[in-house]
């Protein structure tokens, strides 16, 4: 029943905001619709933690510790995005740069993504879940180019071609699962549903699952944004609106994760040995690597933060890459704190930009002094993306590090290396545009910090305490990823 | 004591009553209530910590469990007498800064004062923490909290350049290292996946990964303590921070790094080998030089001072060393003794410091003039703190028989009573590592005469100098009780070795007090009384005797007249303000003889200019050695990698196209 | 009580005989250079001059400045007292090692410096400056002359050192001897001695210890200089003491004291006369010479310690 | 061999001829015609395997396939590249031979990448695996080297073509609910192409895709 409402109200929403999303009270509704999903989730949640995991409607469905905390996070993300989408777009109305229909475009698509990103958390079937994966690009992919500049269609058209591209690879790997499935389950609708691979996957053939998991990888982890597929990564999260880039980075990317480590469970069931574990490390490690070079070039403040995206989930790669109880712990617990203060640097990132008028980060300076919520909201929201404690990132951070110390001693040079490079990177550059001297003036409708410190304070939060459903969500998690 | 955890209560009873005050402040925004009340009650709160850290030093080890943190990690506590002794020093220096800090910043009320408050207290307690941490994540969480509060604190005036400059390079530096410790809490683990303390006490590694980790906590701590080559961001971020907070980072943040380093190398790791200690000990001499030849050439007090905190710390590290060095030749009398020397000279830097940064932020107060070589003479506008300074000055000179030279003393003793070490080249680096200590230490005497002389004594450089205010009531507190402690700390070093004991009993297992008062209080006897003894006491009261003995004979056997007059200056007519030597000036034999190593830039005018200027600059070499070059080969990766991006979707395609290509190959 | 009585003794007899000791250092000089001399009394006569004088203060001088004099004498007067020259009984001893002996030695200095800065003229801070740089040298040099012998005694006591090397089975320490020619060289130094200074000229290019006393006059100058005749011969003592310590009385010994106080008295003109050839065999060197000097008795110093643990002697 | 299977064999070697002529094809005319005729093949032999494997809901695949992509798509882009008037010729980045040689490499790959797995497969398509995992890469190939639009879009749909393919001969198809998402996937994505020509031919003039290589690291 919950699953029905979590995923019927964002697809009522977008239809209705299809039809009404260019009134002046579009972002409102679009608002309330994300509650309802919230308030869904939430029940779901609830429930979970009564009973324990269900599968629903003939299997079709099916929560378990792995995705009930992803729904919720995914439905709060979408919530106070849509908070924070709010004044954004009215702001960005008041500016000129979107007409009713765009408008109405953007509010509809927005409650189809959340629709396509709750799907593929929830639905057993691995086929759907590419689906769902592929509608996700396609509503988004509109949202990307919603300014209709040059450099925004440049980035959606890169967007669309590399992720069509990479997903059509997901699909294949997708059927030679099922050819290898329907061998032990039978040809028909079982023979996708993860719950039932769960069981079977040591009978499954291991050539096959191997060249499947390679197909997978490349195909969900462009998504990921896993180096060096990550290309499309920086330009659809730097010229999209804010909103859009939050929920990419906070949702999309988290989801696309949870695919590859559905894979994954399933793979190493298989085969028995740690090949998909090290796939996920180089891939992890690369991304990280990379990404934190990238950083130290960024003159947009959306990209630099789109490059940290890629940075933390080469992290989140990395570490289920090590796999075992506490790396799969952090990267489960990483995951969230990500997408939670990921997706509050966007939301104070966005004010600031359209407070300076523009994304370049030369020209936005002294935030602190006219703003004082937005400046604090990106100061803090950067120091904690960087793994300062007491914020919740470093305590996934902490377990990665020194669990990588470990087992992977060799990989630690980089990761230290890529940490200390990516803080000179980004914390240079966020100081200078929170501190100094201003003539910015304020904007027209008032910044919405309410989601920014929201997320904040739940990473802080986290950083100092995890309540313990939560963490025995993570531990389940983590036994059954392995 | 009744209930055995009493201490810990009260220690995290006064670490929850900073939090409240932080946020008070940040309630009372801007108000006189600040400076008024929240500044002094931080102090009375350092003085409960103080005194209860004090009563269990030596006392049963106290744990405490709070159910915060991870799930499988929540946070522990545990108060030994190393933590004991720490926090001893946290709240006995911070007693005297808060004090200040309530008359001091009364000038910020209507600016963010509020904000100061919080981030100031935040800092207090998370360094409290810090010391009471027993699990590897308490510890980080409470390490980077302190980083990044006093990071805010050093950007109090954020609108300078060079501040944001100096916090950027602070944090930065901080954050590597505490990747660094992280990592060597990783390797200490061992992989239980148990980051409790005492897991890693009870984990046996192998030497190879002890060295490592030892040599992670090294760098890591080091990167905190400003050992060479990491020690860059000390001078510049003690002058940009409010001079409070200056004193606060280098008499008590930079001893978090020396905690630290104790903790693991002597609690955690168990048995050190023998070389960590030579690497720790010449890391700490080259330190030490460095440190006090950069001090003597500074024009800026305030890094004049962050040189010598440099010096200091080197100092510290090779008391340190040579602990680890007996420790691990299984000399464990002497490594008492030289852990005595090294707690000591903590304890006595964290007062020196303290009271002089705290003169320097008055003296910046009162001047707006952070720069020596304009300042002068202001023993005569300023006299209370001009006593109060110069016994700073003195002591950390390390002059008898104020506190500085104690430790100096003890640790020289160490290395005295040191021969006979199995290993011969380790008998040979003694006498040259003792040579390098006492140069460093005698340095450290011209540093001082140089910043006591030309701040405060001649004549006046500039009008407001002249006009200058004494201090207020609430930094002649702060700063009197720091001078209290030089003072005190010098005199009864007996008193300080007892409580010193429960330390080295704990870190080593052998004490010095029952040796070192073998003859009473009065004297001090590390080993016997025939092989070394001293006693501050009776050394002052002769020469105090000695004083009022030749005054009373010079009184009574002739006249007193005395007349005033003008300076004679070898009846140079023309005597100004701007003849007498400035901080450049006083600085230049020194600048001369070690050019080499300084990086002496100098700019000399023509002859036949008309409007002669004069610039000498040294720079600190480690610049292009080290860090220069890092920045420049990160950003030639940077631009190599960035040509991987060439915004090309058949490139792009293509890397897809190999990566599936390759990954399907070695499939097969 | 007899300790008491020794020191005593020993305090009063240092403070009257170091004039004299200066005084025939002087004589010596003017001897070797074919001049009659002032009488080894001449430094009394200067004192007594000093002391009947009106003392002129500059306006802006500080009570730092006026107290300095009384501070540097009774440090020196200590330092003095501390040394073991006639009998090795001294109840002070034990409060006062070598280090802290040095570190007497540095307060006098860092008080002069001050002191020298505090009328703000460009000769006292040069002065001030370059006593620093000469303490900054000399102060190491000598610490590490006494680690040597130190490390062969194994003890910091004055006492013990001495009672040590005087009563062991003779024998040669080539350690002693390198730190024997660095204690000469900081004697040199500390003592304002050609060639690092001269102290019977006021030459701006070269003046060192005279630069710092410019602004004293009278009474304040008469302590200075007495102060300054003291650490001579506390520097003496103190060589005589490491070095040739042959003759002192042991502890209790009454019996030997006259005996000592003759080898006493002996020793000291021979030093004297030493240092005064010293003096008139070398050229005062330019100012930047003196750290190449300094340094140099630093080095051997450290070479004597080295040299000790190299031969285990 | 049975006489359906040999049919198979003949389609699929049909479906990489296929592709190899649009790997070769430089007008953007003659590359939907192709793409309709291999989407024709596919239809046709998904037909066949469903009649010889009597599995039903394959004839639905066969038709859905022969909707949306032999008229559909085909009559969508030909209706675009008339009202985008576009240029016939279409430049390649690497010359067509070399291309083909590629091509040829990674035939040979993807053949002895399936052979394990055909020999897995219980069906009676399983010796075709090898040729769609090439018709697969080979349209990926295509998408390199195209530097234009449309033919990018078209190697992209020829890839899914390539993807369906391999359904059918791993697996006969699969599960219909899939099946359905995949096909509406597919229609939504092309139409949102469309939709992106015109604003791509709007903002830049033209649908050469070296417009679009602003943003960038170098």
């Amino acid at each position: 029943m919950e699953i029905i409402l979590i995923l019927g109200i964002p697809l009522l929403g977008g239809l209705l905001l299809a039809v009404f999303g260019g009134h002046r009270w579009a972002p409102e509704l679009n608002v309330v619709m994300s509650l309802g999903t919230f308030v869904a989730s939430a029940w779901l949640t609830a429930r979970i933690i009564a009973n324990g995991p269900i599968t629903a409607y003939n299997e079709q469905f099916f929560i378990d510790p792995f995705n009930v905390f992803l729904v919720t996070l995914t439905a709060f993300v979408a919530l106070t995005t849509a908070l924070f989408s709010s004044p954004y777009m009215h702001n960005e109305a008041a500016h000129g740069k979107l007409s009713a229909g765009r408008l109405r475009l953007y509010h509809s698509m927005y409650q189809l993504f959340t629709f396509t990103m709750l799907l593929a958390l929830t639905t057993n079937n691995m086929g759907i879940l590419w689906v769902a994966m592929e509608a996700a690009t396609l509503t988004t992919v509109m949202l990307v180019s919603l300014y209709r500049t040059p450099a925004s269609l440049e980035a959606a058209w890169k967007y669309f071609i590399l992720c069509g591209v990479g997903i059509a690879q997901a699909l294949f790997g997708t059927i030679l699962l099922y050819f290898a499935a329907e061998k032990v389950l039978g040809a028909g609708g079982t023979a996708l549903l993860w719950t039932h691979l769960n069981v079977v996957k040591a009978q499954l053939e291991p050539t096959v699952l191997s060249l499947a998991f390679v197909f997978l990888l490349v195909g969900y982890g462009t998504k990921v944004g896993l180096a060096p597929l990550h290309n499309w990564l920086p330009d659809a999260h730097a010229e999209g609106p804010t909103p859009i880039s939050a929920v990419l980075s906070g949702l999309l990317l988290n989801v696309a994760l949870y695919a590859v480590v559905r894979s994954k469970v399933l793979v190493d069931g298989a085969l028995g040995t740690h090949f998909a574990g090290n796939l996920l490390m180089g891939f992890g490690l690369l991304s990280l690597v990379l990404a934190a070079f990238f950083l130290s070039r960024q003159k947009d403040i959306k990209r630099l933060f789109a490059y940290s995206s890629i940075e933390h989930m080469g992290i989140i790669t990395f570490a289920f890459g090590m796999g075992g109880s506490v790396a799969t712990f952090a990267a489960l617990l990483h995951m969230t704190m990500h997408s939670l203060t990921k997706s509050a640097i966007f939301f104070a990132v966005g004010h600031a930009a359209q407070k300076s008028g523009t994304q370049m980060m030369e020209n936005i300076r002294g935030l602190i002094k006219t703003n004082p919520t937005i400046g604090w909201g990106l100061a803090l929201g950067s120091l904690a993306i960087l793994g300062m404690p007491p914020f919740g990132v470093f305590a996934s951070e902490f377990m990665i590090i020194t669990t990588a110390m470990h087992e992977h001693a060799w990989a630690t040079p980089f990761i230290l290396v890529a940490l200390g490079v990516a803080f000179a990177a980004i914390f240079s550059k966020v100081q200078t545009m929170v501190f100094g001297e201003t003539e910015l003036p304020r904007l027209p409708h008032p910044p919405a910090l309410v989601p920014v410190f929201v997320h904040l304070a739940l990473v802080l939060m986290l950083g100092l305490y995890i309540p313990p459903y939560l963490a025995d969500w993570y531990r389940q998690a983590a036994a059954m990823i392995g | 004591m009744t209930t055995p955890n009493l201490p810990i209560d009260i220690a995290l009873g006064v670490i929850i009553y900073w939090l409240l005050l932080a946020v008070a402040g940040l309630l009372l925004q801007n108000s006189r209530a600040i400076s008024q009340w929240i500044f002094p009650a931080g102090a009375a709160g350092a003085l409960v910590l103080a005194v209860s850290a004090l009563s269990s030093l030596g006392g049963a080890i106290n744990v405490a469990v709070l159910p915060l943190g991870l799930p499988d990690l929540p946070f522990h506590l545990r108060l030994d007498s190393l933590s004991a002794f720490f926090l001893l020093l946290l709240g006995a220096a911070s007693i005297g800064i808060s004090l200040y800090s309530a008359g001091y910043f009364r000038h910020m009320e209507g600016g963010s004062l509020g904000l100061l408050c919080f981030e100031y207290h935040i800092f207090l307690a998370a360094m409290a923490l810090v010391f009471l941490a027993d699990d590897a994540y308490l510890f980080m969480v409470a390490w980077e909290s302190m980083a990044l509060s006093s990071y805010f604190l050093v950007t109090t005036d954020h609108n300078i350049p060079e501040t944001r400059r100096a916090g950027f390079l602070y944090l930065l530096i901080a954050h590597v290292g505490a990747v660094a410790i992280l990592m060597s809490f990783g390797v200490m683990q061992g992989g239980h996946g148990d980051y409790t303390f005492s897991t890693m006490r009870n984990a046996h590694l192998t030497e190879f990964w002890a060295s490592v980790t030892f040599l992670l906590a090294l760098f890591g701590f080091g990167a905190k303590a400003g050992i060479l080559p990491l020690h860059v961001w000390l001078p510049e971020a003690h002058p940009a921070a409010p001079s409070p907070v200056s004193a606060m980072m280098s008499g008590i943040m930079l001893k978090t790094a020396i905690y630290g380093i104790l903790r693991v190398s002597f609690d955690l790791l168990g048995m050190p080998l023998w070389w960590w200690g030579v690497l720790a000990l010449s890391l700490g001499l080259a330190t030490a030089l460095y440190g006090v030849l950069f001090a003597a050439v500074q024009t800026d007090m305030k890094r004049l001072l962050a040189y010598s905190s440099i010096e200091n710390i080197g100092i510290i590290l090779v008391g340190i060393g040579l602990g680890l060095v007996f420790h691990a030749l299984n000399k464990d009398a002497l490594a008492a003794l030289a852990l005595t020397a090294t707690l000591y000279h903590a304890l006595n830097h964290s007062f020196m410091k303290g009271l002089l940064f705290l003169g320097t932020g008055s003296v910046l107060h009162a001047t707006g003039e952070r720069d020596m070589g304009k300042l002068g003479g202001l023993i005569h506008s300023m006299p209370k703190l001009a006593l109060l300074v110069l016994v700073g000055a003195l002591a950390l000179a390390g002059l008898p028989p104020l506190n500085g030279f104690m430790s100096e003393w003890l640790l020289l003793q160490a290395f005295l009573l040191s021969p006979d070490l199995p290993l011969p080249y380790l008998n040979m680096l003694v006498p040259i590592a003792a040579a390098a200590l006492v140069l460093a230490a005698a340095l450290a005497g011209y540093v001082m005469v140089k910043f006591y002389g030309v701040i405060f004594l001649g004549q006046p450089r500039m009008e407001k100098t002249a006009k200058a205010h004494d201090i207020g009531a609430w930094e002649l507190l702060g700063m009197g009780w720091l001078a209290l402690g030089c003072l005190l700390l010098g005199l009864f070093p007996v008193f300080v070795i007892f409580n010193l004991d429960h330390v080295t009993l704990m870190l080593v297992g052998k004490t010095l007090g029952s040796t070192a008062a073998q003859t009473g209080w009065l004297l001090l006897t590390p080993i016997q009384p025939e092989r070394a003894s001293y006693s501050p006491l009776v050394l002052l009261v002769i020469i105090v005797i000695g004083v009022l003995f030749t005054l009373f004979v010079v009184k009574k056997f002739y006249h007193g007249r005395l007349r005033r007059g003008p300076a004679w200056d070898c009846g140079f007519p023309a005597q100004t303000a701007r003849m007498q030597d400035t901080a450049e000036g006083f600085g230049q034999p020194i600048r001369q003889i070690f050019e080499q190593v300084l990086g002496v830039i100098r700019e000399v005018p023509s002859p036949y200019d008309k409007k002669p200027h004069y610039h000498g600059e040294t720079r600190d070499l480690f610049w292009d050695l080290i860090y220069l070059p890092i920045a420049w080969v990160a950003e030639r990766i940077s631009a190599l990698i960035g040509k991987l991006q060439q915004g090309r979707i058949p490139i792009y395609l293509l890397y897809s196209f190999v990566t599936l290509i390759a990954l399907l190959a070695f499939v097969r | 009580m007899n300790g008491i009585l020794l020191q005593l003794f020993q305090d009063t007899l240092v403070v009257l005989v170091a004039p004299i000791l200066l005084g025939w250092v002087n004589q010596c000089r003017a001897w070797l250079q074919n001049r009659s001399g002032a009488g080894v009394l001449q430094p009394y006569r200067v004192l007594i001059k000093l002391f009947h004088k009106d003392a002129v203060l500059a306006n802006n001088a500080s009570p730092l400045f006026r107290s300095t004099p009384y501070i540097l004498f009774s440090s020196m007067w200590l330092a003095a007292a501390l040394v073991p020259v006639i009998a090795t009984d001294l109840p002070l001893s034990p409060a006062v090692d070598v280090i802290a002996l040095v570190g007497i030695f540095a307060v006098a200095r860092a008080f002069i410096s001050l002191a020298a800065m505090d009328i703000g003229t460009s000769f006292g801070s040069l002065g001030a400056r370059r006593e620093m740089l000469v303490g900054f040298l000399a102060e190491p040099a000598l610490l590490m002359v006494f680690f040597t012998a130190s490390v062969i005694s194994h003890s910091t006591s004055l006492v013990t050192i001495v009672e040590t090397l005087a009563h062991k089975q003779f024998m040669l320490y080539p350690s002693l001897a390198f730190a024997a020619v660095a204690f000469v060289m900081v004697l040199l130094a500390e003592n304002a001695r050609v060639p690092v200074d001269n102290p019977s000229t006021h030459l701006e290019l070269t003046m060192i210890h005279e630069a710092m006393i410019l602004e004293y006059s009278a009474r304040h100058l008469a302590l200075i200089e007495w102060a300054g005749a003291i650490k001579l011969l506390a520097y003496i003592t103190i060589g005589i003491a490491l070095f040739v310590p042959w003759g002192i009385a042991e502890a209790g010994d009454w019996g030997a004291l006259p005996l000592a106080l003759v080898a006493l008295f002996l020793k000291l003109m021979a030093a004297g006369a030493g240092l005064a050839l010293l003096e008139t065999l070398s050229a005062k060197l330019r100012i930047f010479r003196v750290p190449e000097f300094l340094g140099t008795a630093f080095l051997l110093a450290v070479l004597a310690m080295l040299v000790h643990y190299l031969l285990g002697v | 061999m049975a006489f359906s299977q040999q049919l198979i064999n003949l389609f699929a070697a049909l479906l990489l001829l296929i592709a190899f002529a649009m790997l070769s094809q430089r007008r953007i005319l003659s590359l939907i015609n192709l793409f309709a005729l291999q989407g024709l093949m596919l239809s046709v032999s998904t037909a066949i395997v469903a009649w010889s494997s009597h599995q039903h809901h394959l004839y639905y695949s066969a038709a859905l396939t022969l909707i949306v992509k032999v008229v559909a798509l085909p009559w969508l882009l030909h209706r675009l590249i008339r009202k985008l008037d576009l240029k016939w010729d279409v430049e390649t980045i690497i010359n067509i031979p070399s291309t083909m040689l590629v091509g040829l490499a990674l035939v040979v790959f993807a053949f002895n990448l399936a052979l394990p797995i055909s020999q897995l497969a219980g069906t009676i398509t399983r010796s075709t695996l090898g040729i769609a995992l090439a018709s697969v890469l080979l349209s990926f190939l295509m998408m390199i080297t195209r530097r234009q639009a449309v033919p990018q879009v078209i190697g992209f749909l020829a890839m899914e073509n390539g993807l369906f393919f391999a359904a059918t001969s791993a697996t006969y198809g699969m599960p219909l609910v899939v099946e359905l998402g995949i096909a509406l996937d597919v229609l939504v994505g092309s139409f949102i192409f469309g939709i992106f020509f015109f604003h791509i031919r709007d903002t830049f003039d033209s649908l050469d895709i070296k417009n679009m290589e602003n943003l960038k690291e170098n």
